[in-house]
């Protein structure tokens, strides 16, 4: 994993962590059939936070943070997103859904759509945005990650890097009070990496709560106001970035930094 | 803001789900109870079943396999009080080998069988590439040769000869090719078997057969019928479409306009019009278009007209794998200096076979299928038999019992051959890079 | 430019014709082009030869000549005494009717069945599967048996409508009857009396427009027929309009009007209306002498090879759809749901869109297959193309050569017209993608 | 026109087979039974034929035929004889240019109906729903029969008897039209025959008879010849099983013609003496080939009516053997 | 463009240069379709001479060399390799491919054959060598780019590396005089970069007759005793290496070169 240096430009300060809860997780346990993939999960995230998730391949990483919008169902536990419950309450999921946006390792941008169809569909077909608004809602997100330009080309003829700020933009229209990153830079070729990156730390210092699973360690140093370490599934060692890099407790955090580091 | 420090002492061990997860319970909701529409789905798919297997199975639980007519069946049944009647299963006893093998001589008919097995043995090195030996693949090649002649027997020498053919080609080859260049080459090569076939191999078979008499029973063609016709009918006009299939493919491929329009032409021909049409050219005016007193019979004339029939379908499953191959091969090819036999022969199709082989084997299902259609001009296939049985007035009147057999053999076989060549793609697609 | 000509002096030579790049594909081609003119010639001469000898002529005034045996299934008017050419046309109309009806409930029953192969319900896909591997492992010409045997079998026949104790009674308020003869239907009149016969509208009907006079081609317009298309052509605009604004209004407020029962209404009303001002009403079909009488009979044939037809395409036509909706990748729906659209709009905004380009090409290549096979109309006695111009008329005049080649050109013709279709299509996506 | 080089005869002979055109299954006619042997009332021509010219009654080589190969296979050459109940007409004569060489069963198009439908005469079937055999003069005669008559029909095509039979039991039609023969043939086999009737009515004249290309006299004279000689073996008493004594010698010279103990008449067709006995030995005289196959004593349990000889009322009149 | 440090031991001393020509090319233009996009072409290559092209990108460096050995055909202009002229008699065409080796961007191997049959075929069936000496031969030139272990195994077993030398082997086995590169490294990663060039630089060492399309500028300064640089269709600039990295004459060469280093 290439470790970004990030510039010591991102402000911080503006990053506010206020007290409200956004999502609480209690006891969570999840099962892809009989495999125990997540166990005994329980995370509180405070509005305004910015989480990174980290860990090794299998661990559940990808698991927990798509049972925080239910694209997988939890078994067990109790799963809360801004005073919502996720149940089985067709309800509820959807207004979860609402308020939290997801980026994806491979974009998943809509082929048949240009960037701004993409970015417009949910706004007008889920929030009801009138079209001039929605439209006028996509450039401002699509200048936000500095691609207006490309408003009417199809996703097909951008580059990996513009088209993971599509995918952000596209996520932001929505408006969403939460947004989950899943390893939004592994597909990505180094020189493109930047460029997202950026416009997520853009993000992070306008207040956004933000749970990102990443290995971008700079990253993670510069912007996260927590480090979570997982494995087997399980929550193995949470702390503030800089202790968490510095001094590991655990002899599996320990192991996995050697290795990232290392490589 | 609370502290996050937080380090796990000991790790949790896995857990068995909820038993609402697993187990009978969870796997009927998860899979049969998941939501109220899915559960009035299962109720109807349950119903329905029910309806279908309570219609058929008291009908299928018939003890009628020693009847020898149908009133005899009717009788068995009756005795029974079955209210909604019972196949009627002496047919298949008295009439399986019938269906099986049409009229070929009953004492002869390990040769088709042992044709059909050597069909396995042969094709196994093709399709299992990685399970049989290469070497194997000569005996594909006899068994071109072998199998014509075990079906229909006659002098050993008519298939050594015809195998002498290609022999004959590859020598003119090499003759013309040095003397005249390679195109004229290739096209001695097509020419000199064609020409062997057709003048020498008969008289000159006769001649050697006259001084050292060896062969088989001669078994006509009109014998052939039953499941073994669609068969064979099936395998003769696949493995010769091969050929020309190939040929049609690389010549709608080619840069030479009117080449490759004859090649469309006759591509867009063969599968705009129905099979049907075809075999009526076959029975009714096949002879016409051939010279005066020639007289194919009519499972050749049959047999030609699905082979040219198979060979526009197969030259479409070809070009897909011309098409899937990448442009680089054929420079490459060039460049090291091969013409463009060379390079189609060793490069191209070999690699562009291999992708096609799904597609061939798809193609030749669709075909063995369509074979049923040659009862629509009076041969005896399966289906056509079911006429003729019908007319024994012992059977007069038998419908579900014939159908369904011939049904099930045709289900078992496309089945099981669809399977494979599902297989085949899967494997391919990982293979494939 | 400066253009290095060719030496002088080089004379052409005779090795040059294949050697030589730019005589080498003419030569290949003259080739060619001589071997198959060849091949034509042969046929012909032989087929000339053969055709002398058998005493026989070419030529098409047996076309002419009145068919002398009846059509049961016809959409124009035909009697014995019309020509073989007529005959030709009433089969041509039926394998197209044939095949349009199979191409549809094909379509409708491959859709579904392809879906509910990828349901989660573990029994409904297991079941379409079965559905699946059983139609398309087994001959087509054998489930066209099958079904016109179940058909005739399962059915009761007319007469068990008949005496004071029918054993069976009709459907859907004594309007259809379901016989093994075939299904009867009302069918649309107009000009509707009253018991005294007194007209209940202000025309009684508006009768026919014969086009073509007496010749083989000619065939009625029924007025009405027209009127209604005219209602219905001017209603489905005015939705459209309605649609428009509807349109307009979301995009400026972004809350869609509901409109669907105005859009419904303005196509329903006037035609309504129409249809009663001209006197529309059902003719019930009933038992009248041998079968019933009044009504659309449906018959056997046609349902026979209606339904093996379509129910084996939608075998094919099911998987082309799993394929091509398993072709996009689960990604796609993920990233949908992710932003709150709702399972049913991610399949007609996100999944259907895509998946129709993969899907549509194949759908089409099986309507061709279909349109093909429907000419194994023969086997049920459905008097198709194969059964009228490639049957009855080749057995009574013997002549096969020109029969059977107008019939294969025919379907020639109906096969390059829906891949001219297919391309047009073609054509119309890639020009979408980039 | 042939020339003698390709006579049928001799190219028969060169191929020691003769290639019979029949039906592809016809209950009594023709039909291949279990172990693939060709048995039926036509067939029974064919390996007369054979017997006669090749002196071997199973020299036959049976093509089965459907009402649409029938003449193609026949004119091509890829049958050498039709016999398959085919009507003698005046186009199938003239027009398609095949030669008919007498008739082996005088047919008639009837109809048969349930008993229960209340019908006695088919003039009484307005708008019944009638299903037919195709590609035959059946539908011709039925179009004819109607219009004739005024009254309308719903035909059904069907391609073979037995799908007929099927449609006709389930009452999916009123009626059955076809030959008389096959109408009896196929209510033998019925569960219940006495439930049908056969109507009196008979609409047409269905001569059946073997027949061979045009152009061939010498062929068709030895086929012509051959069904004579069934038919005049019945009349003058010789039967399989007494021919052998008869063939010593008897008084009556006809007989003595026949047999070949006198003439030369077996020169004369370009076969041997014995052409007729062995024809005769092959499956025994007209009435006894009409018996084992057709006759009252099958299921199929045909009258000989039409058929029998001229001297017990039928029309059964062979030509003299002089 | 990583510009790879050649160590300096390559000996340039062997390398001799003879005054015999090799490839004669002179006034040659070549149009597609409408695009002309060789332009009044000329050069003179000696034998033993190895050439390195470069030039942006569409400036039509492929499609020089691919008229050189016939994949392209040229329209005005000659054409002359080792005294054939490449013109419409397809017999010269045959001589000069015989002749002329080349190695491709993407390698082209065949991949139903295995490494050693991929070099015995063109010497098989083009050469008529007899199986046992075209196999001794391919075992030679599999050691000479070091992977004579390979030899059974099929391409797709292969790195990208050891399959771009095993088509340099392929190509030798035919015993061409001059070889083509075309961006040989250019789809290779970084590691492997360096085991393709050792193969061509030794190959340069025996004094093999080069012409490489590459954007190996190390490579060009170690090896090349002429550079050429190609822009529009035209030969823009030509000179030592030295010079023409020190000392760019032209303004597109100069803007070019710096595009290529500074990035
Ligand atoms: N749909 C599924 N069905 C069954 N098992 C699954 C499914 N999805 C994931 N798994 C398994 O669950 C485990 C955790 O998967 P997950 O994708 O959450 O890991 P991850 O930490 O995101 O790994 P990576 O870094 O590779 O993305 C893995 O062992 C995976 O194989
Ligand atoms: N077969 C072809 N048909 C039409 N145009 C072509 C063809 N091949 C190449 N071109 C065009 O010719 C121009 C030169 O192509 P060429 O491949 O020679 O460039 P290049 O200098 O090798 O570029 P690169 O560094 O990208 O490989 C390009 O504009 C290309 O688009
Ligand atoms: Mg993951
Ligand atoms: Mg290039």
């Amino acid at each position: 994993m290439s470790t970004l240096e990030i510039e010591p430009t991102v402000d911080t300060s503006k990053m506010q962590i206020s007290d409200e809860v956004a999502i609480q997780i209690a006891d969570m346990n999840k099962w892809f059939g009989t495999f125990h993939v997540l166990r005994d999960i329980d995370l509180t995230v405070y509005r305004g936070e910015r989480i990174v998730i980290c860990g090794p391949s299998g661990s559940g990483k990808s698991t927990l943070i798509r049972c925080i919008n239910r694209l997988e169902e939890h078994q067990a536990g109790q799963i809360v997103v801004d005073g919502t419950e996720l149940n089985s309450d067709l309800k509820n999921v959807d207004k979860v859904r609402s308020e939290v946006g997801m980026v994806f390792q491979h974009f998943n941008l809509f082929p048949h759509l240009t960037v701004l169809e993409n970015c417009t569909l949910a706004p007008i077909w889920v929030r009801k945005v009138p079209r001039k608004e929605a439209v006028e809602r996509a450039m401002h997100f699509l200048e936000k990650v500095k691609i207006p330009e490309q408003a009417d080309k199809y996703p097909g003829q951008l580059s990996g890097g513009q088209q993971q700020r599509v995918a952000i933009a596209r996520s932001l229209c929505m408006m969403p009070r939460i947004m989950l990153f899943d390893e939004p830079t592994s597909a990505l070729d180094p020189e493109m990496i930047k460029e997202v990156l950026d416009t997520m730390i853009e993000l992070a210092e306008e207040g956004m709560t933000m749970i990102c699973v990443t290995h971008e360690m700079g990253f993670a140093q510069a912007v996260a106001n927590r480090v979570i370490f997982m494995a087997d599934g399980q929550i193995v060692e949470q702390n503030e970035p800089k202790e968490f890099f510095n001094n590991p407790k655990s002899e599996r955090t320990k192991q996995f930094l050697s290795q990232i580091i290392g490589h | 803001m609370a502290d996050y420090s937080y380090v796990r002492k000991e790790m949790l061990p896995e857990r068995e789900p909820p038993a609402s997860e697993v187990g009978v319970i969870g796997w009927l909701r998860e899979n049969l109870f998941s939501g109220w529409f899915n559960s009035i789905l299962t109720v109807v798919s349950v119903v329905l079943i029910y309806l279908i297997l309570a219609a058929i199975v008291p009908w299928l639980w018939s003890p009628t396999w020693g009847a020898g007519s149908l009133s005899e069946c009717r009788d068995i049944v009756a005795e029974l009080g079955k209210e909604h009647g019972g196949a009627c299963y002496g047919v298949i006893t008295e009439r399986w080998q019938q269906l099986l093998f049409g009229f070929y001589p009953e004492e002869l008919r390990w040769r088709p069988i042992l044709t059909f097995v050597g069909l396995f043995v042969a094709l196994a090195p093709v399709l299992f590439t990685d399970a049989f030996p290469r070497k194997m693949l000569w005996f594909t090649g006899a068994y071109l040769f072998l199998a014509p002649w075990l079906m229909w027997g006659g002098p050993i020498w008519t298939p050594l000869l015809v195998a002498a053919g290609p022999a004959l080609g590859f020598v003119a080859f090499r003759f013309v090719a040095r003397a005249a260049g390679t195109l004229a080459g290739v096209i001695a090569a097509g020419l000199v078997p064609i020409l062997w076939w057709l003048l020498a191999v008969g008289p000159v078979a006769g001649a050697i057969q006259s001084v050292v008499p060896l062969g088989i029973e001669l078994v006509e063609s009109r014998l052939f019928g039953g499941f073994m016709l669609s068969v064979w009918i099936g395998v003769v006009a696949i493995a010769i479409s091969l050929v020309l299939g190939v040929v049609l493919a690389l010549g709608r491929q080619s840069d030479l306009m009117i080449v490759k329009y004859l090649s469309v032409g006759f591509i867009e021909f063969i599968r705009g019009v129905p099979l049907i049409t075809l075999l009526f050219v076959a029975s009714t005016l096949l002879n016409i278009f051939m010279p005066p007193g020639t007289n194919f019979d009519i499972i050749l004339r049959v047999m030609i007209m699905a082979t040219l029939f198979a060979s526009a379908y197969i030259a479409e499953v070809v070009r897909g794998g011309l098409a899937a191959l990448p442009r680089g091969q054929y420079e490459a090819a060039d460049a090291l200096g091969l013409d463009y036999w060379k390079a189609q022969r060793l490069v191209i199709l070999p690699q562009a076979l291999k992708i096609s082989i799904p597609g061939i084997v798809s193609t030749f299902i669709g075909l063995f299928k369509d074979t049923t259609l040659v009862s629509i001009i009076g041969l005896l296939d399966p289906i056509g038999l079911t006429g003729s049985i019908r007319a024994d007035a012992n059977w007069n009147g038998i419908v579900w019992e014939l159908y369904g057999f011939i049904a099930l053999l045709f289900f078992l076989s496309c089945f099981s051959m669809s399977r494979y060549s599902m297989w085949l793609e899967k494997k391919l697609r990982t293979e494939h890079r | 430019m400066t253009t290095v000509t060719q030496p002088e002096g080089r004379s052409f030579r005779l090795s040059m014709l294949i050697y030589d790049s730019r005589y080498r594909s003419a030569t290949i081609q003259i080739v060619a082009l001589i071997g198959f003119l060849l091949l034509i010639g042969w046929l012909v001469s032989n087929t000339a030869q053969n055709l002398a000898t058998l005493g026989k002529s070419v030529g098409f005034g047996f076309l002419g000549e009145p068919a002398g045996y009846d059509i049961n299934q016809r959409l124009l008017d035909y009697d014995s005494r019309d020509t073989h050419a007529r005959a030709g046309l009433i089969g041509l109309l039926n394998t197209l009717l044939v095949a349009v009806a199979g191409c549809v409930l094909a379509t409708i029953v491959g859709v579904i069945v392809g879906v509910l192969r990828l349901s989660n319900n573990w029994l409904v896909a297991r079941l379409m599967t079965v559905y699946v591997e059983m139609f398309r492992n087994v001959p087509v010409l054998l489930w066209i048996v099958f079904s016109m045997a179940i058909l005739i079998e399962t059915l009761p026949p007319p007469s068990a409508f008949r005496g004071d104790e029918p054993s069976a009674s009709m459907l859907v308020g004594d309007s259809v009857a379901l016989t093994n003869r075939g299904i009867y239907v009302p069918e649309p009149l107009f000009g509707r009396v009253d018991e005294e016969g007194n007209a209940l509208s202000w025309r009684q009907g508006l009768g026919d427009v014969h086009l073509f006079g007496d010749s083989w081609i000619r065939f009625d317009v029924s007025l009405e027929l027209i009127v209604i298309l005219a209602t219905l052509i001017a209603g489905i605009m005015v939705s459209g309009l309605i649609k428009t604004r509807a349109d307009r209004i979301q995009n400026a407020t972004g809350l869609r009007p509901t409109t669907w029962y105005w859009r419904a209404g303005v196509i329903i009303v006037p035609t309504a209306i129409v249809l009663w001002l001209m006197g529309f009403y059902l003719g019930k079909p009933e038992l009248r002498g041998f079968n019933f009488g009044g009504g659309t009979h449906l018959r056997n044939s046609f349902i026979a090879l209606w339904l093996a037809l379509s129910l084996y395409t939608a075998a094919f036509i099911a998987e082309i759809v799993r394929g091509g909706i398993l072709a996009i990748s689960k990604g796609q729906t993920e990233a949908a749901a992710a932003l709150g659209i709702r399972p049913r709009r991610i399949m007609s905004l996100v999944i259907l869109p895509q998946a129709l380009r993969v899907i549509i090409p194949p759908l089409i290549s099986q309507y061709l297959n279909l349109t093909k096979n429907s000419s194994l109309a023969i086997a049920v006695g459905y008097m198709d193309l194969t059964g009228t111009l490639m049957g009855i008329t080749l057995n009574q005049t013997g002549r096969e050569l020109e029969a059977v080649m107008m019939t294969m050109l025919i379907y020639l013709g109906i096969s390059l017209l829906i891949s001219a279709g297919m391309n047009v299509y073609n054509n119309s996506v890639k020009l979408k993608e980039r | 026109q042939m020339d003698d080089s390709d006579s049928t005869l001799a190219a028969v002979q060169d191929a020691g087979v003769l290639k019979c055109g029949v039906n592809s299954g016809l209950t009594g006619f023709a039909a291949p039974d279990a172990n693939g042997r060709w048995e039926g009332f036509d067939v029974a021509v064919c390996r007369a034929v054979a017997a006669a010219v090749l002196s071997d009654p199973e020299a036959v080589e049976f093509v089965p035929t459907t009402p649409k190969t029938r003449f193609t296979a026949l004119a091509s050459g890829e049958v050498d004889l039709l016999v398959r109940n085919t009507t003698w007409t005046l186009t199938r004569d003239v027009d398609l240019k095949f030669t008919f060489l007498g008739v082996n069963y005088y047919d008639g198009q009837g109809f048969i109906v349930p008993k229960a439908l209340g019908v006695s005469s088919a003039k009484e079937l307005d708008g019944a729903t009638v299903c037919i055999q195709t590609g035959t003069t059946t539908e011709l005669n039925l179009a004819d029969f109607f219009r004739v008559n005024n009254i309308s029909y719903e035909p059904v095509p069907i391609e073979t008897n037995a799908e007929a039979q099927q449609q006709y039991l389930a009452g999916a039609c009123d009626t059955y039209t076809t030959d008389a023969s096959g109408l009896a043939a196929t209510r033998a086999s019925f569960e219940n025959p006495g439930d049908h009737a056969i109507l009196p009515e008979i609409i047409s004249k269905e001569p059946l008879g073997p027949l061979v290309r045009h152009g061939d006299d010498e062929w068709a004279d030895i086929v012509r010849w051959t069904l004579n000689a069934l038919i005049a073996a019945e009349e003058f008493g010789i039967t399989s099983t007494n021919i052998e004594e008869l063939a010593n010698g008897t008084d009556n010279p006809e007989i003595n013609r026949i047999l070949g103990t006198e003439g030369t008449m077996g020169e004369m067709l370009g076969l041997d003496a014995e052409w007729a006995m062995r024809a005769i030995m092959a499956e025994g005289n007209y009435g006894e080939i009409f018996e084992k196959n057709i006759g009252e004593s099958t299921p199929i349990g045909l009258a000989r009516g039409l058929n029998a000889q001229w001297t017990d009322g039928g029309l059964l009149y062979a030509p003299p053997f002089r």
